[in-house]
């Protein structure tokens, strides 16, 4: 119950943004439709921890900001091997065990790792993530990195 | 510099486009297909933005969350054969 | 109520009858339904047509907006004869459809069918009445969705593929119209057609409206199936089920005509059309290479639908004719023979689905001997094969009528042998029946035939009536018809 | 701006030409559908791309008549769209049942298989 | 002053976006083979989209454009790795073997 | 799909907000154009998304397929019956200024209803059409 | 009886007598009996007619607009008139016939036969009688379609080819240069009526007007000019009574009769004299003629030399009419009516010999006229008439046309008849001398009663117009006249 109404408070909030009016009516209808929506999802049985992962949103502040600039860093690599003409890469498979216990801290590491350029997460089952990275170089970051503290520290773990 | 910026959000249409056509793979196309998809998005936002008005943004938001589902459903279809199947006989992670 | 609400009505009442026929889902109930509604079309577009002929123009303000602003639905001599042709269609294929569908249709299908055959009347009756360009597009669309699925019901397999060809071909047309569309509102700023009309006057020949005059003709010529952009006809009209055929010959083709009319010569105008492209010569050729390229492939089809789809292939030949000629005459016979050949077609596949209803079949080569077996039904064919020869004291031979007398005026008087000469064709291929089902021996298997039932044949003889009628009391057909002509030359005032 | 709008035009008589060729060139039955889509996307972009259209100051031909309000490009837009995801939509739809009674949506496959015969001409 | 260096700020931001879209697009084009391929488009997606989003942003100021704009990454920073991810998975699953090991010059069709 | 981690958490993730989204142009539809057909496109998308990761039975659950027919019939009849009620009080067809004693609100609460009906339809025809693709098999050899 | 209604009768009669012998199908004599009935009331309203007319007056019938400012309507003026008698009164003659020779042969499809013959007169009535180009060719064109499954008759191969032929060549024709044509003179004049004078005086140029001829001339395919001459051999296919009726009276009279009225009452005499532009037509007769006499000369079966005998005597009309002035005018008006009583009794003969003796060579016929006399003595009476000799009536026909010729000076027209004279005596002489004076083998007698009797009073009337040509000759005047 105390999900469901805070599910519906992020919704209502969500829609304050989109909306920007104020009247009554938006207004009613705004509070109408989060709760529309936390019953369709109560009925589609997803309305779960993982779909409103609240206890990380403060977490988000530091891990983001440290996310984005890994992001942008990779990103540069990558660049320059696209813009040389001998675009020398290495594309290598490798597998590794993260350090996550939880599906969302999974799915973190798991989407970190793909919105970074350069590598990429191909699976998770039993044995842990296959990652396709460009380069030999970024193959060998992702094992054991910084990313996987950093995650585990979002996570909470 | 919107300018700019719409141009090379075409041109990077353009070039996906490209490689759409050339393929070879399905999944290559698909890859393309998605950076049109996103591309289109960033161009709605530059044209809201360009011409200040919110519900071009609101259509771009529309077709990046539609860009997602496509793209999820395609690649089911390829993976499976079937949109439909409930994915229990999978190994699962 | 007055009768100006009947206008939107024509359009409202069909598109209501399809959801309600969905929710009740009884194929019964749903028949009787699509009935009433197309009854109710009928006696709507008739007591509009008299409205028009007192007061010239209805119009109707969609939610009271003034036009331009709001779309318009308006309604002056050219269109209520379509809306007339399209009700009188409507009224006579529903009653016909109820055994027809039942032979032809999955019975969990029914609703379903009755569901888009409403949907699509109401697309065609929206076609026909509104006075907005996009306005023109969404109900072309609407017909046409509702259509592809009406093909692919039939039993045939080859349902299918004819449905997903003219899917392609239907939809690359509406494209292109919905680019020229565009590519005038650019220019124009507006979607009203009437508006339109005033400001393309100044417009000259300016690029993109010529561009804009390209596109609407490739794309409503893909629509109206004018050589050689006929492909996707002949298997549609063949493969659907016997109602969507002569639903589909009779109206979709000429409401088609009747846009491309509209847009010719109210809204571009003669000077724009004719003057600026050589549009003329282009239709004319295309218009001949149709009446001879189609109605010989006729001759040669070895089944009874097929041999009637090329003909139309044909016949819209002829109304592409009298466009070219651009004159009041020429017109007058484009007007006419879209009635005539509507009426005419429709009441041949009626009957061909009478067959069909039989038979279960319609190939030539298990015909032999049917006109004894079917008597009425095989008349009726004779009829209108005669009236798509154009003899006279059919419908046929008052349209062609006009042509020839159109193209004689014309300084190229010559051509007038043109579309005469392929009516002998046509004499061909109906002779191709006549000669099947009266001078062949009967099969034991048509032998055993019995005559189709009355609710498939007294609808079918209701337009077979309207061949005679219309072949011999011209009157009413050739005044509204050159009434309708004047009109669409003076603009949409 | 005007560069933008020469682009775009550009672009969307690419996509024009480029999904008429792949509707016409290609046998697959799918491809067709996909060209098909490629096609009427150039029609958005030919309402979408010129900018002086957005905002209601859309050129008139003569200074005759007053600028007025339009109804909006993007409700034409949206039209369009529409009717292209439901013709998409339907045409795939009969691709799955040509698929289930043909084995195949290769079109002159199909053709073949008609002009074989297999099924008596029941009703045609 | 400070207007000034806003608008220059979010320029930079806009052309080098620009200048990354196509980078990325350039390397889908180049890039050997469908998982190498993935990774070049991922410099559009990132990089790219982020500059052009920030750019804009700096100019709407605090406003619903920027808020909305704002709401555009986030679904950018959720969908475009699950999407990646997705395809990926995919490729792999039917079977596209991706290319392993250096390769100065890349070959052309994979 | 919903063994697969990621798509699984996203999905959960996203679909609410989706969902709200759609709610949210749906009722801003007076604001900006065309509410009702985004609305409902944006609705059917969540829903394919959800039938897409935890599978097409479990959607058919919470949306059943008799669901769907009526909701398509059902909306295009509240979008008729508004012009429809329109026309009975006396207005034109599509007249909203008649639906309230003040035409302002009138017209507001016309458009509402008919961005309703758009809505209803199109998010149950295009699931429909989903459903449809998505209980048919694909060649596994193809 | 007022007139109108005696016009109406006559067109009604005949179509009321189809719908009757569709329903005595089951009852062959009452079938029968329904059509010599409906033959003889036909002919008595045709009759009731001829006072009126003779006395000046045009009775005249209009049911309504085919088209704006064109009606269907009916007038009946002296070469209608005169047509419309031969007709009417052939047709109960023929009937008699048709009934000896059905049954004779024991043929298959007689009710549709009886049925599309009843029809087939109600077109040629509404030809004779029709006040306006547009009903001409309504009922020219219907007239076409009712004989078709006369010709097709027997249904073989061979029936069905000719069939074709018939069709193609006779829609074709009408479709392509005759509706062309009659479209034009609509443009051109503004009414399709029939008017003394004709309607096209003054308002086209030499050129346009000869055009227009020609599209006429070898529009009215059922004149048989050649080359349009090719669906009359073909149709003879049919059953004997279809031949001798349809295919030596109503039917190619109905095409002469037409190219009549169009001569004079579309384009007029006055315009078409010394027309430059029309100088072709004589000649493209008198090719007619001459070669459709050497051909029927070549031709050994019977029927078919009969057919190409009736394409060259149909282009005796054409080459009178041709010459544009009344008395060849006259001629060939009263050719219409001698050629259609001599031309039937030959048929009629022919018919006979085939029933009695199922011959259809001429190079068969040695000795027949000893076991046929009655009709050999018929034929040869024909055949005296077709050579233009007293005392039958194409005597009397040639006779106008010939001095029409010669007081015009139209030398070639002159040797043109002169020469074909001599080939018809080439062509039918031949015959009677193989009949009567070489010796045959067969047992066989005369045809059924019927028949003999048909063909004794067509060959009684082929002389009788001889003696008493005042009606025939006073219709002529009188067409002439105005
Ligand atoms: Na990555
Ligand atoms: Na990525």
């Amino acid at each position: 119950m105390l999900r469901a109404v805070a599910s519906v408070v992020v919704l209502f909030a969500f829609w304050v943004v989109l909306s920007g009016f104020f009247t009554p009516f938006l207004l009613g209808a705004g509070v109408g439709s989060a709760i529309a929506v936390v019953w369709l999802l109560h009925r589609m049985k997803v309305a779960d921890h993982e779909s409103f992962p609240l206890h990380l949103a403060p977490r988000v502040l530091w891990y983001w900001p440290w996310l984005v600039k890994e992001v942008a860093k990779s990103a540069w690599d990558v660049t320059k091997l696209v813009v040389q003409p001998s675009m020398p890469i290495e594309p290598t498979l490798v597998r590794f065990r993260p350090g996550q216990r939880t599906p969302v801290g999974l799915c973190t590491h798991a989407n970190s790792i793909t919105l970074t350029p350069g590598t990429i997460t191909v699976d998770i089952d039993a044995d842990g993530f296959l990652v396709h990275a460009l380069t030999a170089a970024g193959a060998e970051g992702v094992v054991g990195s910084e990313m996987d503290r950093q995650v585990s520290r979002f996570e909470g773990s | 510099m919107f300018a700019a910026a719409a141009l090379a959000l075409l041109v990077t249409i353009s070039l996906a486009i490209v490689r759409a056509a050339l393929g070879p793979t399905v999944f290559d196309r698909v890859q393309a297909a998605n950076t049109v998809g996103t591309g289109a998005v960033l161009l709605l936002a530059v044209m809201g933005f360009l011409t200040d008005r919110p519900e071009f943004l609101d259509l771009a938001i529309t077709y990046g969350l539609l860009n997602l589902v496509g793209t999820i459903a395609v690649l089911k279809f390829f993976r499976y054969g079937d949109l439909g199947d409930p994915g229990d006989s999978e190994r699962s992670a | 109520m007055t009768t100006s609400h009947l206008l939107v009505l024509e359009v409202v009442v069909p598109l209501m009858a399809a959801p309600l026929i969905v929710l009740l889902r009884r194929g019964n109930l749903a028949w009787l339904i699509v009935t009433a509604v197309s009854v109710f079309m009928f006696a709507g577009a008739l007591m509009l047509f008299a409205e028009v002929q007192r007061h010239g123009v209805v119009s109707y303000e969609l939610g009271s907006w003034a036009p331009p602003w709001g779309i318009e639905y308006r309604l002056d001599a050219a269109n209520a004869f379509v809306l007339v042709l399209l009700g009188t269609i409507a009224a006579v294929v529903a009653p016909y459809a109820r055994k027809s569908v039942a032979a032809e249709v999955p019975r969990d299908q029914h609703y379903l069918f009755y569901a888009l055959h409403c949907l699509c009347l109401a697309g065609l009756a929206g076609i026909t009445v509104t006075g907005d360009a996009f306005n023109i597009f969404v109900f072309l669309e609407i017909s046409s969705l509702s259509t592809y699925v009406l093909i692919a019901l039939g039993r045939d397999r080859r349902a299918l593929l004819a449905s997903y060809q003219y899917l392609i071909l239907g939809t690359v047309g509406a494209t292109f119209f919905v680019i020229g569309i565009g590519l005038l509102y650019l220019k124009t700023g507006t979607l009203n057609l009437a508006d339109l009309a005033a400001r393309l006057e100044d417009a000259g020949s300016k690029r993109a409206v010529l561009a804009a005059l390209a596109f609407i003709t490739v794309g409503i010529s893909l629509k109206l199936a004018l050589f050689p952009l006929h492909m996707w006809l002949p298997n549609a009209y063949a493969y659907a089920p016997s109602a969507v055929s002569a639903l589909l010959a009779a109206v979709a083709t000429k409401v088609s005509v009747y846009v491309l009319l509209r847009f010719y010569f109210s809204i571009f105008g003669v000077g724009a059309v004719f003057g600026a492209l050589p549009m003329e010569q282009v239709l004319l050729v295309l218009a001949v290479a149709a009446m001879f390229v189609a109605s010989a492939a006729a001759i040669w089809q070895d089944n009874l639908k097929h041999m009637l789809a090329y003909s139309s292939l044909g016949q819209i030949g002829y109304i592409t004719f009298g466009i070219g000629l651009a004159s009041p005459t020429g017109i007058t016979g484009s007007v006419l023979h879209l009635l005539n050949h509507g009426i005419t077609k429709g009441a041949l596949f009626l009957l061909a689905g009478c067959i069909a209803y039989r038979l279960h079949s319609v190939r030539f080569d298990r015909m032999a001997g049917i006109g004894r077996s079917m008597p009425w039904t095989c008349a009726g064919i004779v009829v209108g094969g005669l009236s798509l020869v154009g003899v006279p004291a059919t419908a046929g031979f008052v349209s062609k009528w006009y042509l020839v007398l159109a193209a004689i005026e014309t300084p190229y008087w010559w051509i007038a042998v043109l579309p005469v000469a392929s009516s002998l064709l046509a004499v061909a291929y109906v002779w191709r029946f006549v000669e099947v089902a009266y001078f062949r021996e009967p099969t034991d298997e048509v032998r055993a035939l019995r005559e189709a039932p009355l609710g498939m044949l007294v609808p079918a003889w209701v337009l077979v009536g309207a061949v005679f009628w219309l072949g011999v009391d011209t009157t009413w057909s050739v005044t509204a018809a050159s009434r309708a002509a004047e009109v669409l030359l003076g603009g949409i005032r | 701006m005007n560069a933008l709008s020469h682009f775009s035009y550009w672009v969307t008589i690419l996509l024009l030409i480029a999904g008429l060729y792949i509707v016409i060139a290609r046998g697959n039955l799918i491809k067709k559908l996909i060209g098909l889509s490629i096609f009427q996307t150039s029609v958005y972009l030919l309402y979408i791309a010129p900018g002086k259209l957005i905002g209601g100051t859309a050129p008139i031909v003569s200074a005759k008549y007053a600028i007025y309000s339009n109804p909006l490009p993007h409700v034409l837009i949206l039209t369009a769209i529409v009717v292209g995801i439901a013709t998409l939509a339907l045409g795939l739809a009969l691709v799955v049942r040509i698929r289930e009674t043909y084995g195949s949506i290769e079109e002159d496959e199909i053709v073949a298989l008609d002009a074989a015969g297999a099924p008596d001409d029941r009703a045609a | 002053m400070m207007d000034a260096v806003v608008t220059i700020a979010s320029w930079v931001l806009l052309v080098s976006g620009g200048v990354f879209c196509v980078i990325g697009a350039v390397g889908l084009l180049r890039m050997p083979d469908f998982y190498t391929r993935v990774h070049a488009a991922s410099i559009t997606d990132t990089l790219g989209f982020g500059l052009l989003l920030l750019g804009m942003m700096l100019q709407g100021g605090l406003s619903l454009i920027t808020a909305k704009l704002a709401i555009i990454a986030l679904l950018a920073f959720f969908i475009s790795p699950t999407a990646t991810h997705a395809l990926v998975k995919a490729g792999m699953t039917r079977g596209i073997k991706p290319l392993l090991g250096p390769r100065r010059r890349a070959p052309s069709k994979p | 799909m919903k063994h697969d981690l990621i798509l699984r958490v996203i999905a959960k993730l996203v679909i609410p907000f989706m969902l709200l989204f759609a709610l949210y142009v749906q009722f801003h539809g007076d604001y900006g154009p065309g509410g009702g057909f985004q609305a409902g496109v944006i609705i059917a998308a969540a829903i394919i998304f959800y039938a897409l990761i935890f599978g097409l039975p479990t959607a058919r659950k919470v949306v059943p397929d008799a669901l769907l027919e009526r909701m398509m019939a059902a909306g295009v009849l509240l979008y008729a019956g508004v012009g429809v009620a329109g026309l009975l009080l006396g207005g034109n067809y599509l007249d909203y200024f008649v639906l309230d004693r003040n035409p302002v609100h009138g017209q507001e609460r016309g458009i509402f209803w008919v961005e309703a009906g758009v809505a209803i339809t199109v998010s149950g025809v295009m699931l429909k059409i989903f459903y449809m693709f998505a209980a048919r098999r694909r060649d596994p050899d193809e | 009886m007022s007139a109108e209604y005696a016009v109406l009768a006559a067109l009604v009669v005949p179509l009321a007598g189809a719908l009757l012998i569709v329903v005595a199908h089951r009852a062959p004599n009452v079938r029968e009996g329904v059509t010599l009935g409906t033959a003889a009331l036909l002919f008595a309203c045709v009759l009731s007619l001829l006072p009126d007319v003779l006395a000046g007056a045009r009775p005249s019938l209009r049911i309504m607009d085919l088209l704006p400012g064109i009606p269907l309507a009916f007038e009946v003026e002296p070469l209608g008139m005169l047509f419309g008698l031969v007709a009417s009164g052939l047709w109960i003659v023929n009937s008699i016939y048709s009934i000896g020779y059905m049954r004779g042969n024991d043929e298959a499809h007689q009710t549709r036969f009886y049925a599309c013959f009843a029809l087939a007169l109600a077109a040629t009535i509404a030809v004779a009688f029709a006040a306006n180009l547009l009903t001409l060719f309504l009922a020219y064109e219907l007239l076409t379609l009712v004989t078709y499954p006369l010709v097709t008759h027997h249904g073989t191969p061979e029936a069905m080819r000719a069939g074709r032929v018939y069709l193609g060549v006779l829609l074709g024709t009408s479709i392509l240069l005759l509706f062309v044509a009659m479209v034009a003179t609509w443009s051109i004049a503004g009414t399709l009526a029939f008017r003394a004078g004709g309607i096209l005086d003054g308002k086209i140029g030499n050129a346009a007007l000869g055009g227009l001829l020609a599209a006429y001339m070898f529009g009215i395919g059922k004149a048989a000019l050649m080359p349009v001459h090719r669906w009359l051999p073909a149709a003879m296919v049919a059953p004997t009574p279809v031949s001798a009726l349809l295919h030596a009276v109503a039917v190619v009279k109905a095409g002469v009769f037409s190219v009549v009225k169009v001569i004079v009452y579309i384009f007029g005499v006055g315009t078409l004299e010394g027309l430059t532009s029309a100088d072709w037509l004589p000649t493209v007769a008198g090719f007619t003629i001459l070669a459709a006499s050497i051909v029927a000369l070549r031709a050994d079966n019977l029927k078919r030399r009969l057919a190409y005998s009736t394409v060259s005597q149909l282009s005796y009309v054409v080459l009178a009419a041709s010459m544009f002035v009344p008395l060849s005018i006259i001629g060939a008006a009263l050719h219409i009516a001698a050629h259609a009583v001599a031309k039937i009794t030959l048929f009629f003969a022919a018919g006979a010999i085939y029933t009695a003796a199922h011959k259809t060579e001429v190079s068969e016929l040695d000795g027949i006229g000893r076991r046929m006399p009655w009709t050999m003595g018929a034929f040869t009476i024909g055949a005296i008439s077709m050579i233009g000799l007293p005392p039958t009536a194409g005597f009397v026909s040639k006779w106008f046309i010939l001095s029409g010729a010669m007081t015009t000076g139209h030398w070639v027209a002159v040797s043109v008849i002169v020469a074909s004279t001599l080939l018809n005596a080439g062509y039918f002489l031949p015959i009677v001398y193989r009949a009567f004076f070489r010796a045959g083998t067969g047992t066989h007698g005369e045809a059924p009663p019927p028949m003999v009797v048909a063909l004794v009073i067509t060959a009684a009337l082929t002389v009788l117009l001889f003696f008493f040509s005042d009606v025939p000759l006073a219709l002529a005047r009188q067409l002439v006249r105005s």
